[in-house]
């Protein structure tokens, strides 16, 4: 197990994540509640109330390159129940964003599929859920995964096979443009 | 005026960083001054030996002493001129020590701002004037608020001491919650049995008179001399008369009236004696489940009653008594954990709390001592509990520790193991609290010997899974989720000012904090006293407390209740506010604003309508002061023409040319 | 000796009550939390004991400020003193641009016996805006006179001076 | 007829048509007269606010801002995820400087406070209960259901605002109302591992799977739900989930909009039942035969 030098913590990253959710961190006693809720605990590697003890312990790195933070899937039940009142959801949410930042990608297929997902919204203006399982499963090589799935959906008209661009599809591609650009 | 000045060295803690004898010699120019001097440690024997000498000496008819904070040594000082033959208000203090030496570097500004608190000293001082205390006789007899075991500790030492006792008890039996608990930590010894005698000594105590099924409606008075109106409540039975047989709740046939001693586990009858050990032993009527009371049909009571003490047109009744110090002692409720909808809201029946679980476990509880689950009445075998449930939890408004809940989930962890060998107790826990004699080892017996399994982690919720209920919580120290399937769970429910208690201090003017809580005069020093002079706290009302501590405390406030009241008479503090009748006008402004009701209104020979204060109950705050629109009121000690003067001397008036005076 | 220290002192009053903030000064004290040596203090027994006249006065009187603390809302050692403060203060501090006088001269604070380290962090920003203001400007002789009497009779008429009521 | 702004939301254009088609039957019956906002763009779901709250907030803004152009200031959507985005848009966009960041990335600024509201919560505040009692044709007498409401319906309870947040019950008395018999279900806020279906299928089954379980447990005849995730974990991938948990679950998932249409007598077709993966006709006759029983 890694033996963490607690002077050498990065007390700016407890600080940027603080400033960055609006949450006060140094509220969090350990309860475990977050975690006895979360129901994703099974998947994570770090569960969540531990996360919450590095960021105060300022482990940048063990936080940023935790695989919780790509399975939370904002479910809100940490933030629900926090005596602290810590918005615990939100939290994770700017970990992973952080995380990206730095180019901390611990899963993957998870990155792919919010990258597929938000690329056939930028192109389309809407959700194109063939188009975007196509360019996923092309992207991350995970054939077999849903290809169960193909014909019950097609079977019951699920997925249309042409996207439905809107009107103001180029609005919507700005909306990114703009956001790329002021990143 | 003579006035003599000592300037305090502390040693070096003041002489450190003031120049003392510059100080000294500026102070020798100010006005009045006929003396200024230095000195070591000014509140040592010499010190004081030093101004008793120089008022002899040099005549003096006032002093400034220059030290410490008048909050440390004031009445010290007070007490030395009044040696030299002074009154005790011709002396003032000016704090060069904690306001000056301790908190500037710089000695030169320092040495200025200790001779300007000197000549402010001076300058209060010379408008000073004699102010002698009045003295007054007290009742010799003291009300107890609250009949838990805080009270019943006070009244029983109150009245052996010899004072007379009136005990108010809201409830109609004595005992608090100690009597709904079936033992208690850490000698895990059978509550009833030490609690039940104490109680019979209330009954039988000839100094003590009890009120049950009452409350206090009104206080008015001072320290020594309070009069209060109690308000009983209509019981329908003639308790002058009820023998407490018992033949009226067998009979009665109204049976589903909820049973607050059993903590609602189960029903009682609409006339009833809450337990067998009730002080005092009398049936009452519930008039809300009562079918004569509600219907006009039934009275079976009154034609079985064998002394016929059964009325049905009983009314509340007031009774007002003289008393000379109060002590209140009205404990605490608990949380209502329905707050939390994770926990299923009262849903699930086998989530039960704490003092209902103490209900399963009493031989005289609903189950006369078996654990049965209130569903299926099954007896359980994984019991979780619960800590902190509703404490140390901002997002219900309850930040603080409860306390005692550590300690009597650990009991209630090894009972269930006694009742039954077979089961499994799970605890969650945060941290565990146990700090007085033998705790600690206590809870650590419930995990050692009574192998309950202590989990680390707050519980997020419960939902039900066949006939289990399925507890789903973190471990952190193992750092993952868990989860128990639970025939039974029990909330550890914190505690919170018990009902009313705000409503109560209002009544008695003792200030609650922001959770209800009374506050004490001085966290450290005055544990059980308040800022009302004469009223006293004991037990959990003033905070969470234990048995230990709750009785240690009602011992505490008897005894200052007995040192209050064994003076023959009492004399009350000078400083207070004084109306100058040719200027008062009669507003009443003073009246309406005056916190503790002190100020009457009178009327003079005249005829003309005029404010009075009560000495004794003034309490020298100076609101009315402020208030007077005529400068009618003064505040002795601290008039406006003493706090001017202050005012005065740090901006004096000539610095612009105008004079006010 | 730094610059700061080396600053000439401004002339700052401060009413304190007896219970909460007095004791909070000296909890500061026995810290030896170090603080600006410019305020002096006036000790009353509560906060309610302030008469909105001693700051007038005091501000007339040519000092650079005032600062006035009691104890927290709901603590008070008799009730509700601060309470009735709190409503004359607010006033006050209304009243007082009318007067000529900044408003920012004047402040009011709640600081309870154990904060030690709240009252040094009060004064000492209370003295950094003083010195940030400078010496409080010289009043024309005539219309002080005026406005003394003025703020004299405010308290007199009581009745229809809200700081009063 | 009351008119409300509509956002379908992209999946009610794929996965869970049939839940937009028995919404605007419902509606219509009901007395609601659904305003589609004009060329409505993704909310940017899960996926936008994971990678930045601005990026995300203006995704929904731009349809907030088309909510506003209508000259309207509430938004309805069916679906939980896109009403989640549009309120935490709304909420954030209350302060200005953060309006300020999210109103520079579109070419419309949003510039009015417009809130949205799931199409469930306007039925149960807006359509007299009695209406709807009145209307049912065909009650669902004898059907036994678990309503699930997923776990972003009502929370965080401060920016929801709507029913119990650990034990909503809406649904369940809405079903009741419908002559339904509703089971206490357990887990009806937990979560269905939702949109973990496409990169982590071993997520979604077990989290799908628990969920079906403790239906089962129950001996329901269905799930109702109200969120196309939901539905689509618990009945698309009813038969992944079989296969990897080694279960033989055939539970049918509606929305509860398809049994509220069935009840008011609505055209099956303009429910889109044929869309449902787990074959509801056992529920379908079962219904029948308590009619005719009775
Ligand atoms: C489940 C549980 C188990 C516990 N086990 C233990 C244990 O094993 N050991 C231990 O040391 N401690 C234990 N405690 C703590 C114990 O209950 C308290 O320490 C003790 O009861 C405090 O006594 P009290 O007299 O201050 O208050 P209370 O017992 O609350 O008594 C207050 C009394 O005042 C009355 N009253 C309230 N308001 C008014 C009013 N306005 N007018 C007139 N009367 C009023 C009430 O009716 C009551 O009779 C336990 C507590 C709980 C909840
Ligand atoms: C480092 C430290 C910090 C603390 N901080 C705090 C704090 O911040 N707040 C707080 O509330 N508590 C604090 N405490 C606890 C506090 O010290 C005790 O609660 C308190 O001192 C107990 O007072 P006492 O009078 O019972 O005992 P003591 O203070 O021990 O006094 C006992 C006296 O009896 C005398 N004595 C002993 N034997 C005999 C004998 N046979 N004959 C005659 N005289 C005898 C001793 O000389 C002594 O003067 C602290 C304790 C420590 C160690
Ligand atoms: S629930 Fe809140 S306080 Fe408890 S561990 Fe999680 S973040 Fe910390
Ligand atoms: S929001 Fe994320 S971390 Fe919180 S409980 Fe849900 S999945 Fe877990
Ligand atoms: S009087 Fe105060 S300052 Fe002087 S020696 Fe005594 S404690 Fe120290
Ligand atoms: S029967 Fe009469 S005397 Fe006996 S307990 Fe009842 S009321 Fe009292
Ligand atoms: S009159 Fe009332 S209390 Fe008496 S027996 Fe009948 S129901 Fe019971
Ligand atoms: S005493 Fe123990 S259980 Fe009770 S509130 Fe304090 S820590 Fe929690
Ligand atoms: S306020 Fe002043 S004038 Fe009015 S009654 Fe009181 S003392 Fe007299
Ligand atoms: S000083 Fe005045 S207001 Fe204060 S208690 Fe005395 S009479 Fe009442």
């Amino acid at each position: 197990m890694k033996i963490l030098d607690l002077s050498a913590g990065d007390r700016d990253f407890l600080a940027e994540v603080e400033s960055r959710s609006g949450q006060n961190l140094k509220t969090c006693y350990q309860c475990g509640n977050c975690t006895a809720g979360c129901p994703y605990t099974f998947a994570y590697d770090i569960p969540v109330s531990q996360v919450m003890r590095l960021i105060q312990a300022g482990q940048r790195e063990m936080v940023l390159n935790s695989k919780s933070l790509w399975l939370c899937a904002s479910c809100q039940s940490c933030t629900t129940r926090c005596p602290n009142e810590i918005d615990v959801a939100k939290v994770m949410d700017v970990c992973r964003h952080m995380a990206r930042e730095s180019g901390c990608v611990s899963e993957r297929t998870t990155k792919l599929f919010t990258d597929a997902f938000l690329q056939s919204v930028e192109t389309h203006g809407r959700a194109y859920e063939l188009g975007l399982m196509a360019r996923y499963t092309l992207k991350s090589g995970r054939f077999f995964d849903n290809i169960a799935l193909g014909p019950t959906a097609l079977l019951h008209n699920k997925l249309s096979f042409k996207p439905h661009p809107i009107q103001g599809k180029e609005q919507v591609a700005r909306i990114f443009e703009r956001f790329r650009k002021g990143e | 005026m003579r006035i003599g000045v000592f300037i305090c060295h502390c040693g070096s803690n003041i002489a450190g960083t003031v120049d003392c004898e510059s100080v000294v010699e500026i102070a020798a120019g100010f006005p009045e001054v006929v003396y200024a001097t230095d000195s070591m440690y000014t509140c040592s024997e010499p010190g004081q030996e030093g101004i008793i000498t120089a008022i002899h000496e040099h005549n003096l008819d006032g002093v400034v002493v220059a030290s410490c904070s008048p909050r440390m040594h004031e009445p010290t000082f007070r007490r030395a001129v009044e040696r030299a033959g002074l009154n005790r208000y011709m002396f003032e203090m000016a704090n060069i020590r904690e306001h000056v030496s301790w908190i500037g570097k710089d000695k030169a500004h320092n040495t200025n701002k200790a001779a300007d608190l000197v000549l402010m000293a001076v300058e209060k001082l010379r408008r000073n004037r004699p102010l002698v205390a009045k003295s007054f006789t007290t009742v010799k007899k003291v009300l107890v608020i609250g009949g838990g075991v805080a009270g019943i500790q006070a009244a029983l030492d109150c009245a052996d001491g010899g004072l007379d006792v009136v005990m108010v008890e809201r409830d109609q039996s004595i005992g608090g919650k100690m009597a709904k608990l079936d033992k208690t930590f850490p000698t895990i010894d059978c509550s009833s049995c030490v609690l039940g005698p104490k109680m019979v000594d209330i009954a039988q105590h000839e100094k003590i008179s009890l009120y049950a099924c009452s409350e206090v409606e009104s206080v008015s008075g001072y320290v020594g001399n309070f009069s209060v109106t109690i308000r009983r409540r209509a019981t329908y039975v003639d308790w002058t008369k009820c023998t407490g047989c018992g033949v009226c709740t067998e009979k009665c046939p109204s049976k589903r009236s909820p049973d607050p001693f059993n903590e609602f586990l189960g029903t009682t009858t609409s006339i009833n004696i809450p337990f067998p050990q009730a002080i005092p032993k009398k049936a009452a009527i519930n008039p809300d489940t009562c079918m004569k009371l509600q219907k006009g049909k039934c009275g079976i009571c009154a034609k079985v009653c064998p002394v016929g003490c059964i009325d049905y047109e009983q009314q509340d009744e007031l009774v007002t008594v003289e008393v000379g110090a109060i002590v209140v002692a009205t404990g605490y409720d608990l949380f209502d954990w329905h707050k939390y909808p994770q926990y299923g809201e009262g849903r699930y029946p086998d989530v039960i709390t704490s003092l209902q679980y103490e209900r399963l476990l009493s031989a005289s509880g609903p189950t006369g001592g078996h654990i049965k689950r209130p569903s299926d009445g099954k007896e359980p075998k994984n019991v979780v509990f619960i800590q902190c449930v509703g404490s140390r939890d901002r997002s219900v408004d309850r930040p603080y520790c409860s306390g005692f809940c550590c300690m009597y989930t650990a009991k209630q962890a090894i009972l269930t193991k006694d009742h039954i060998p077979d089961s499994q107790s799970f605890v969650f826990y945060m941290d565990i609290r146990a700090p007085g004699k033998g705790y600690d080892e206590f809870t650590r017996r419930a995990m050692e010997e009574y192998g309950a399994q202590y989990v680390r982690g707050r519980v997020a919720m419960i939902y039900p899974h066949g006939d289990q209920l399925i507890v789903r919580g973190a471990d952190t120290l193992a750092g993952t989720q868990v989860e128990v399937p639970a025939d039974l769970v029990v909330l550890a429910t914190g505690v919170e000012a018990s009902q009313g208690a705000v409503k109560l201090g209002e009544t008695l003017r003792v200030v609650p904090d922001q959770f209800g809580f009374f506050v004490e005069s001085h966290p450290k020093l005055k544990p059980v006293e308040t800022n009302t002079a004469g009223v006293y706290l004991a037990g959990a009302c003033q905070g969470p407390k234990d048995i230990p501590t709750s009785v240690g405390q009602g011992s505490a406030a008897a005894a200052k209740a007995l040192g209050l009241l064994s003076k023959e008479q009492l004399e009350s503090d000078p400083a207070v506010s004084k109306v100058n009748v040719n200027r008062c006008v009669g507003c009443q402004k003073c009246i309406d604003t005056c916190p503790f009701g002190a100020i009457k209104a009178v009327t003079d020979r005249m005829g003309r309508l005029k404010a009075e204060v009560i000495e004794t109950v003034c309490q020298g705050c100076g609101i009315c002061t402020v208030t007077c629109p005529q400068g009618a009121i003064q505040l002795e000690h601290f008039t406006d023409n003493q706090i001017l003067a202050e005012v005065n001397a740090l901006c004096p008036p000539k610095m612009n040319n105008v004079s006010f005076e | 000796m730094s610059a700061q220290d080396e600053q000439r002192e401004l002339r700052i009053v401060g009413f304190l009550c007896n219970w909460c903030s007095y004791g909070g000064a000296d909890t500061a004290g026995v810290a030896r939390f170090i603080q600006p040596t410019d305020l002096r203090i006036i000790r009353v027994p509560c906060s309610g004991r302030i008469d909105p006249l001693f700051i007038v006065r005091a501000l007339l009187n040519g000092a650079d400020g005032v600062l006035v603390s009691g104890c927290h809302p709901r603590d008070c050692h008799y009730a509700e003193g601060n309470f009735y403060a709190r409503r004359r203060l607010e006033m006050l501090k209304r009243f007082l641009p009318i007067t000529g006088i900044d408003e920012r001269r004047f402040e009011y604070t709640w600081v309870s016996a154990s904060e030690g380290q709240r009252w040094q962090h009060v004064v000492t920003e209370f003295t950094r805006r003083i010195h940030e203001l400078g010496p409080a400007p010289f009043f024309n002789p005539v219309s002080e006179e005026e406005w003394a009497k003025l703020a004299l009779d405010g308290a007199a008429r009581g009745a229809s001076c809200a700081c009063h009521g | 007829m009351a008119k409300i702004a509509y956002y379908p939301g992209c999946s009610g254009q794929s996965t869970s048509v049939e839940y937009d088609l028995s919404t605007r039957a419902v509606c219509r019956e009901l007395g609601l007269e659904l305003v589609d906002l004009e060329d409505w763009s993704c909310c940017g779901s899960t996926p936008a606010h994971t990678v930045n709250h601005v990026l995300s907030a203006a995704l929904s803004a731009r349809n907030l801002a088309l909510t506003e152009q209508l000259g309207m200031d509430l938004v309805t959507t069916p679906c939980p995820s896109c009403l989640s985005n549009l309120r935490t848009a709304a909420h954030k966009m209350e302060d200005a400087d953060f309006r300020a960041k999210a109103n520079a990335l579109l070419d419309t600024p949003c510039t009015k406070q417009v809130t949205a509201q799931s199409v469930l919560q306007v039925i149960m505040e807006q359509v007299d209960p009695e209406l709807i009692r009145a209307k049912v044709v065909k009650p669902l007498t004898g059907l036994k259901l678990a309503c699930y409401y997923g776990c972003i319906m009502n929370r965080p309870p401060a920016l929801m605002q709507f029913d119990n947040h650990e034990h909503p019950m809406v649904m369940d008395n809405l079903m009741t109302m419908l002559g339904a018999e509703v089971v206490p279900y357990p887990l009806k806020v937990e979560c269905c591992g939702a949109s973990f279906g496409v990169p982590r299928v071993d997520i979604v089954t077990k989290l799908a799977g628990k969920l079906l379980d403790a239906g089962r447990e129950l001996d329901v005849d269905a799930f109702v739900t109200a969120c196309p995730l939901c539905q689509m974990n618990l009945d698309m991938r009813q038969g992944q989930i079989n296969s990897a948990l080694q279960e033989k679950f055939r539970i049918p998932v509606f929305y509860y909009t398809q049994l509220l249409g069935y009840a008011l007598g609505i055209d099956r077709k303009e429910l889109g039942l044929k869309k449902l993966c787990v074959n509801p006709k056992p529920v379908f006759n079962k219904l029948k035969e308590t009619a005719q029983a009775s």
